[in-house]
C-alpha cells in the first residue's frame, strides 16, 4: 500500500509538472470559454447549446495529447526496469500510473468543465453531470490511452502510433457521454449513454493495466 | 532469501545477434563476479537477463532454488546507467520515492543517504548534482532497501579515486553479510571477485 | 531622470532616500485620496451615468496605475537585464504584486460599472480582453519569479518576459482607438485637452495623484524589503559555509 | 455637502469601493509585514 | 543554410514522433465533428455557426498542449549545449525549432481545419479563411508558446509555469482570429481581424526567438 | 584557428556555493590538460565555462587572441556526459545531424563512424546501443566536423581497454595536428597531458 501511494504521488508530480494540473486546465476552459462566444456570434441561445458538447470535447483532447507522457520518459530513463523489480505487480503500477495521470489532469480538468459550460450558458442544473461524465470519461481515456502509449513504446514515431492505436477505442465513451449530455439538455433519457460509459470506464479500468503491463514487458526485453 | 545464483548454459540474443552462449556462473552467497568484455560483449545484457528484463536464448537462471519471480520482486537491486532519475525532481524526491517502492522506510533513506555523504545535496535538483553525486545517489538506493543480490554496471565508473575506496568497502560489507554482487566492469574491481569473461561464441565472432 | 536613477543606482543612498521618502509619500497619498473623495462625492450625479459616475474616481486611476506600474516594471527588467543592476532587479520584484493588485482593482471596479452602464459584467472586447491579458501577465511574471531557486536565473527570466509582456500597453492604451469597443476612449489625456467637466475632472485628478504616490511609497517599502532580503540571504549562506 | 446616497446605483457604487480599499489594505499591510520580517531576519544575521 | 535544414528536420521529426503529426490532427477534428454534433443537436444551422470556431479553440488548445516538448528534452539530455555552440546563433536555432513544431503539428491542423468546419456545415467558401487563419494563428501559437517553454526552463513545475506564461500572449491571437472568422460568417468585413493576427504572428516570428535564445542561455547557465 | 587557450585567475561559483578560485591555465597548440578533482569538485563546470555555458565569477578565459564568441561557435567541440543524443532516433540520425550542426558533411560523419567502427550500428536506435558504442557515438562528432578544442568531460568511463587505447591514439593525432584538449578525468589519460587539479579554496573547504 505504502508503495502504491509513494508512486501515486510521484506520478501525479511528474504529471502536473509537465503540463497538466490545474492552471492548464483553467486556460483551457478559459480558451473554450473565451473562443467560442467570439466564434459563434452573440446569440446565446446557440453558445448554450454548444456548451457541455464543447467542454466534453476538450476534455477528450487533453487527454489525446498529454498521452505520451505517460510511459515513454520511465522507458527511455530506466525508471521502467526499476518499477518491475518490485514485489507490486507491474498491472498495479500501470494502473497507478494511469491513475496518477487521470487525477493531475483529468480531475482538474472535470472540476473547471461544469463552469466552462455554464459560463457559457449552459444549465446549471447540468453541472452534476457534466462534472460526473468528465470525471468517468477522463477514467477511460486515461486507461485506454495508457494501453496506447504503452503499445507503442519503443516504436518509431510512437506518438503517431500512439493517436492510430488510441483513437478508435476513444470513440465509444466519446459519443456514450456526448449522447447523455445531449440527451439531458433535450430533456430526454439519459441514463443508458452515461451507464455505457461508466461500464466503458470500468471495463478500461479493469482490462487496461493488464494490457499495459504487458505491452510494457515486450517492450522492455 | 537468495541462496544462491546459478546460470547454466546461458545464450543471449540481442537484435537478431547471439551475444554468447554457453554461460556458466555459480555464485553463493559472500560472493561477487565482476563481468568483464568488450563494448557491445553483452555485459549489461547479462545483468538485464538475470534481472528478468531480457528474455534467455537458451540456458537457465536460478536463484538457489528460490522462485525466480519472487526473487525478482524482492531480492534483486538493479543499478543500470539509466538509473531513472528525473533531472526535474529534487534528490530527496527521487531517495525516498525509490526507497519506499523497495519497500523501505524514509528513515533508511535518509540513513543511506548519509551514509554516501548526500545529506547536503538532497534538497537539490537531480540535474544540479555531478556526475558521481548522481551516480552515488543512485548507489544510496541499494543501501536504503536491504537486498541480496546487487547487479551493478559499472557502478564506479563517474566516482572519484575516494569514493571508489569507500564503495569498495560498503560492496565488501554487502558481501560480508552474506550478499551476492555481479557487477559489469571495464576497470577492476576494490573487492576480491571471481572475474567472468563475456565474449561472442566462436563461431560467429 | 536619468541622473535621479543614477544617483539612487547606489543601495546606501537608495535606502537613506527611500527611508524618508516612503512615508511622505504615503502621508501625500492620503491627504490627496482624502481632498479628491471629497471633492468627488461633492460633485453633482452625470446626467448620464447618475451616481455610477463615482466608480470613476477609482476606476480610472486604478487603470492608469496598472499601466505605469507596468512601465516601472519594464524599465527596471531592463535595466536589470543589460546592466546587471541587483537594485533594478529588486525594483521589478517589488513592482509586479503592487501592479497586479492595481490591475485587479481597475478590472473589478470596471465590471462592477459596466453592470449598470452597458448591462453586462464582462464583454470580450479589445479594451477590457486587453487589461485582463495585463493582469495575466502580471501573474505569470510573479510565478515565474517564485518557480526559480536560482536568483540570478529567476532576475533574467523575469526580465525577459517583462519585456515580452511589454507589447501588451501599447494595445491596452490604444486599444479604444483601434477598434470599436463598447468602452469609451479617452477623455482626460487627449491632444485637444480634457473633455469633463471641472467638477469630475478634479477629485479625478487628484485621485490619480494620490493612487500614483501610494503607488510610490509601496514601492520604496517593497524594494527596501528586497533588499534586506538580499542581505539576509547572502549573510545565510555565509553562515552557512561557516 | 456630501453626496452619500447612491440610490439604485449603491449596489455597485460601494463594493467598488470596498474592494479597493481592502485591495490597498492587503498592499500595504503585505509590504510592510515583508519589509519587516526581512528587516529583522538582515539585522539578526548581521547586526 | 545546410545547418538550418538539418535542425529543421530534426525538429520536424522529433516532433512528429512525440505525439504530433497528422493522424492526431485528423483524430482531433474528428472528435471535434463526432462530437458537436451530437451536443449542439440536430439543428445543422447552429451547427455551422460553431464550426469554425470550434475548429480555432482546438487548435490552440493543441499547440498549448504540445509546448513542454518544445525545449524541455534537450534541455536535460544535453542537445540544447551543443545547439548553443554552433556558428548558427541560438536565436535562429530557436526559430528554427519553433518552426519544426509548426510544420509538424500545425501545419496539419491547419489542412485538416477547414474539412472538419465544412463537414460540420460551415460554408466552403470559408475555407481559405479558416486555412489562413489555422497557419497564422499556428505560428502565433508556435513562436510565443515557445517564449514560454523557454522561460520556464529548469523551473519547477515546469508545465504548470508554461501555461501561466503562455495563456495572457495566447489571448490576443485567438480572439483576432476567432474575430475574423466570425465576422467573415456573418459577412462583415473580417480583414481588420485577420491582419491583426497576421501583425501578431509576425511580431511572434521577429521578437520571439530573441526572448527564446536569451532564456535559454540563462537557463543553461 | 584557436591558438591558445589561457585561463586567468578563474573562479566559478555554481548555486551560491564558489567552487574554485585562482585558477590559471595556458594551454598551446598540441596540448592537453587533463582535470582532475574530487567529485564535485568543478571539473564539470569548467570544461562548461570554457565552453561559454556558465559564466565565470571572476577571471578570464581567452582563445589566444580570438574572440570568444568566435572560438565558440566555430572551434570548439564539447563531449558531455549528456550527450543530446535521442534515444528514439538512430545512430545515424543523430550523428549525421550533428555533424551537419556542426557544419560538416555527410561523407565526414560516415568517415567518421567508420573510423570508430560504427558502421554496422548505424541503422540501430540510440536506445539500442551498449554504454560504449553510445559514448563513441558521441565521440564520432570530433572526428566528422574538424575544431581545434576538445573538451572532453570523463570521455574514456565506458570504453573498453581496446577503445580506450585507441581513442587514445586519436587524440594524440589530434595533438599532433595542432589540436588542444582538456578532459576532465578521474583515470590517467592515454595520452601525455599536464594535469590540473580542481579544489575547493582552502577558506571554504
Ligand atoms: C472590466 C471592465 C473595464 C476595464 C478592464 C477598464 C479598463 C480601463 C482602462 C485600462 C482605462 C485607462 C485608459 C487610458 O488611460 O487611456 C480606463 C479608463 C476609463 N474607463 Fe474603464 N474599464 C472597464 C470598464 C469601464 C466601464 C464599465 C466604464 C463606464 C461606463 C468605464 C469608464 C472609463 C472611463 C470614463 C475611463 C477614463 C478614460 C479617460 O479619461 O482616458 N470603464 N478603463
Ligand atoms: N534492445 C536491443 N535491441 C537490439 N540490440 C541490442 C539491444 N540492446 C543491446 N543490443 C545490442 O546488444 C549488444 C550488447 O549490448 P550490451 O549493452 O549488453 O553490451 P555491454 O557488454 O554492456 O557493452 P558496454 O561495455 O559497451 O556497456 C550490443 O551490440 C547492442 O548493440
Ligand atoms: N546548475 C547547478 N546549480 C547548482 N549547483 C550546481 C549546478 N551544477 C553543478 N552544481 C554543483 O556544483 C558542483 C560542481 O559540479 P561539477 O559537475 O562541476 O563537478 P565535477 O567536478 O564535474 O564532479 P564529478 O567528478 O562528480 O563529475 C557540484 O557540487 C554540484 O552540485
Ligand atoms: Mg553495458
Ligand atoms: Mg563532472
Amino acid at each position: 500500500m505504502n508503495r502504491v501511494i509513494a508512486l501515486l504521488s510521484r506520478e501525479t508530480a511528474l504529471a502536473w509538472g509537465r503540463g497538466g494540473g490545474p492552471m492548464v486546465s483553467l486556460g483551457f476552459y478559459a480558451g473554450v470559454a473565451t473562443l467560442l462566444p467570439l466564434a459563434t456570434g452573440p446569440e446565446p441561445a446557440r453558445l448554450a447549446a454548444v456548451a457541455p458538447g464543447a467542454a466534453w470535447v476538450a476534455l477528450a483532447l487533453a487527454a489525446l495529447l498529454s498521452l505520451d507522457r505517460l510511459f515513454e520518459r520511465d522507458f527511455e530513463d530506466g525508471a521502467l526496469d526499476l518499477l518491475t523489480l518490485a514485489s507490486t505487480p507491474l498491472e498495479i503500477a500501470c494502473a497507478v500510473k494511469c491513475l496518477g495521470q487521470w487525477l493531475a489532469t483529468a480531475a482538474p480538468l472535470a472540476l473547471a468543465a461544469p463552469v466552462a459550460a455554464i459560463a457559457l450558458g449552459a444549465k446549471p442544473s447540468m453541472t452534476p453531470l457534466i462534472f460526473a461524465c468528465a470525471l468517468m470519461g477522463g477514467l477511460a481515456f486515461a486507461f485506454v490511452g495508457g494501453i496506447g502509449a504503452a503499445l507503442s513504446l519503443g516504436a518509431r514515431r510512437g506518438g503517431l502510433l500512439t493517436a492510430v492505436i488510441v483513437l478508435p477505442l476513444f470513440v465509444p465513451p466519446v459519443i456514450f457521454g456526448g449522447g447523455a449530455l445531449d440527451a439531458f439538455a433535450s430533456g430526454l433519457p439519459w441514463k443508458a449513454g452515461f451507464a455505457l460509459m461508466a461500464a466503458y470506464a470500468a471495463g478500461a479500468v479493469a482490462l487496461g493495466p493488464i494490457a499495459m503491463a504487458a505491452a510494457c514487458r515486450n517492450a522492455l526485453s | 532469501m537468495i541462496q544462491a545464483l546459478t546460470i547454466e548454459n546461458l545464450a543471449l540474443r540481442r537484435g537478431g545477434r547471439l551475444l554468447f552462449a554457453g554461460l556458466e556462473l555459480r555464485l553463493e552467497p559472500g560472493e561477487a563476479a565482476a563481468l568483464v568484455g568488450r563494448n557491445g560483449a553483452g555485459k549489461t545484457s547479462l545483468l538485464r537477463a538475470i534481472a528478468g528484463l531480457v528474455p534467455a536464448e537458451t540456458g537457465q537462471i536460478g536463484f538457489g532454488g528460490m522462485d525466480p519471480e519472487e526473487a525478482r520482486a524482492s531480492h534483486i537491486h538493479f543499478a543500470g546507467h539509466q538509473d531513472g532519475q528525473k533531472p526535474a525532481r529534487t534528490a530527496w524526491e527521487e531517495l525516498s520515492f525509490w526507497t519506499r517502492w523497495n519497500g523501505a522506510s524514509y528513515e533508511a533513506a535518509r540513513e543511506a543517504a548519509a551514509t554516501l555523504d548526500l545529506t547536503r545535496l538532497l534538497d537539490l535538483e537531480v540535474r544540479r548534482l555531478s556526475a558521481g553525486q548522481r551516480r552515488r545517489l543512485s548507489l544510496a538506493r541499494l543501501l536504503a532497501a536491504p537486498r541480496r543480490l546487487w547487479l551493478l554496471d559499472e557502478p564506479l565508473s563517474p566516482l572519484d579515486a575516494d569514493w571508489r575506496v569507500r564503495f569498495g568497502e560498503l560492496m565488501a560489507q554487502h558481501l560480508a553479510r552474506g550478499g551476492l554482487i555481479v557487477a559489469a566492469v571495464h576497470d577492476p574491481l576494490p573487492i576480491t571477485a571471481r572475474s567472468v569473461e563475456i565474449a561472442a561464441p566462436v563461431e560467429s565472432a | 531622470m536619468i541622473q535621479a536613477l543614477a544617483f539612487l543606482s547606489n543601495p546606501e543612498r537608495f535606502m537613506a532616500f527611500s527611508r524618508w521618502a516612503a512615508p511622505m509619500f504615503g502621508v501625500i497619498a492620503v491627504v490627496l485620496a482624502v481632498a479628491g473623495l471629497w471633492l468627488g462625492f461633492a460633485a453633482p450625479e452625470d446626467y448620464q451615468q447618475g451616481d455610477t459616475v463615482r466608480i470613476m474616481f477609482i476606476h480610472v486611476p486604478a487603470a492608469w496605475l496598472s499601466m505605469f506600474v507596468y512601465i516601472c516594471l519594464a524599465v527596471a527588467s531592463f535595466l536589470a537585464l543589460v546592466f546587471r543592476h541587483a537594485l533594478a532587479d529588486a525594483a521589478a520584484q517589488a513592482a509586479a504584486p503592487l501592479g497586479a493588485a492595481f490591475t485587479f482593482i481597475a478590472l473589478v471596479t470596471g465590471a462592477l460599472w459596466g453592470r449598470p452602464m452597458w448591462g453586462a459584467w464582462w464583454v470580450w472586447d479589445a479594451r477590457l480582453t486587453s487589461v485582463f491579458v495585463l493582469f495575466l501577465v502580471y501573474v505569470a511574471y510573479i510565478a515565474l519569479r517564485a518557480s526559480l531557486d536560482d536568483e540570478t536565473k529567476a532576475a533574467r527570466a523575469g526580465a525577459i518576459l517583462a519585456l515580452v509582456g511589454a507589447v501588451n500597453l501599447p494595445v491596452v492604451k490604444f486599444s479604444v482607438d483601434w477598434w470599436n469597443t463598447l468602452h469609451q476612449g479617452a477623455s482626460v489625456f487627449r491632444a485637444e485637452g480634457p473633455a469633463m467637466t471641472n467638477d469630475f475632472l478634479w477629485p479625478l485628478l487628484l485621485m490619480g495623484l494620490s493612487f500614483m504616490s501610494a503607488f510610490g511609497s509601496l514601492w520604496l517599502v517593497g524594494i527596501r524589503a528586497q533588499v534586506w532580503r538580499r542581505r539576509a540571504e547572502a549573510a545565510a549562506l555565509r553562515a552557512a559555509r561557516g | 455637502m456630501l453626496d452619500l446616497d447612491a440610490g439604485k446605483y449603491a449596489a455597485f457604487v460601494w463594493p467598488a469601493y470596498a474592494i479597493t480599499a481592502f485591495c490597498f489594505l492587503a498592499m500595504i499591510v503585505f509590504t510592510l509585514n515583508k519589509s519587516r520580517h526581512w528587516r529583522k531576519r538582515a539585522e539578526k544575521i548581521r547586526p
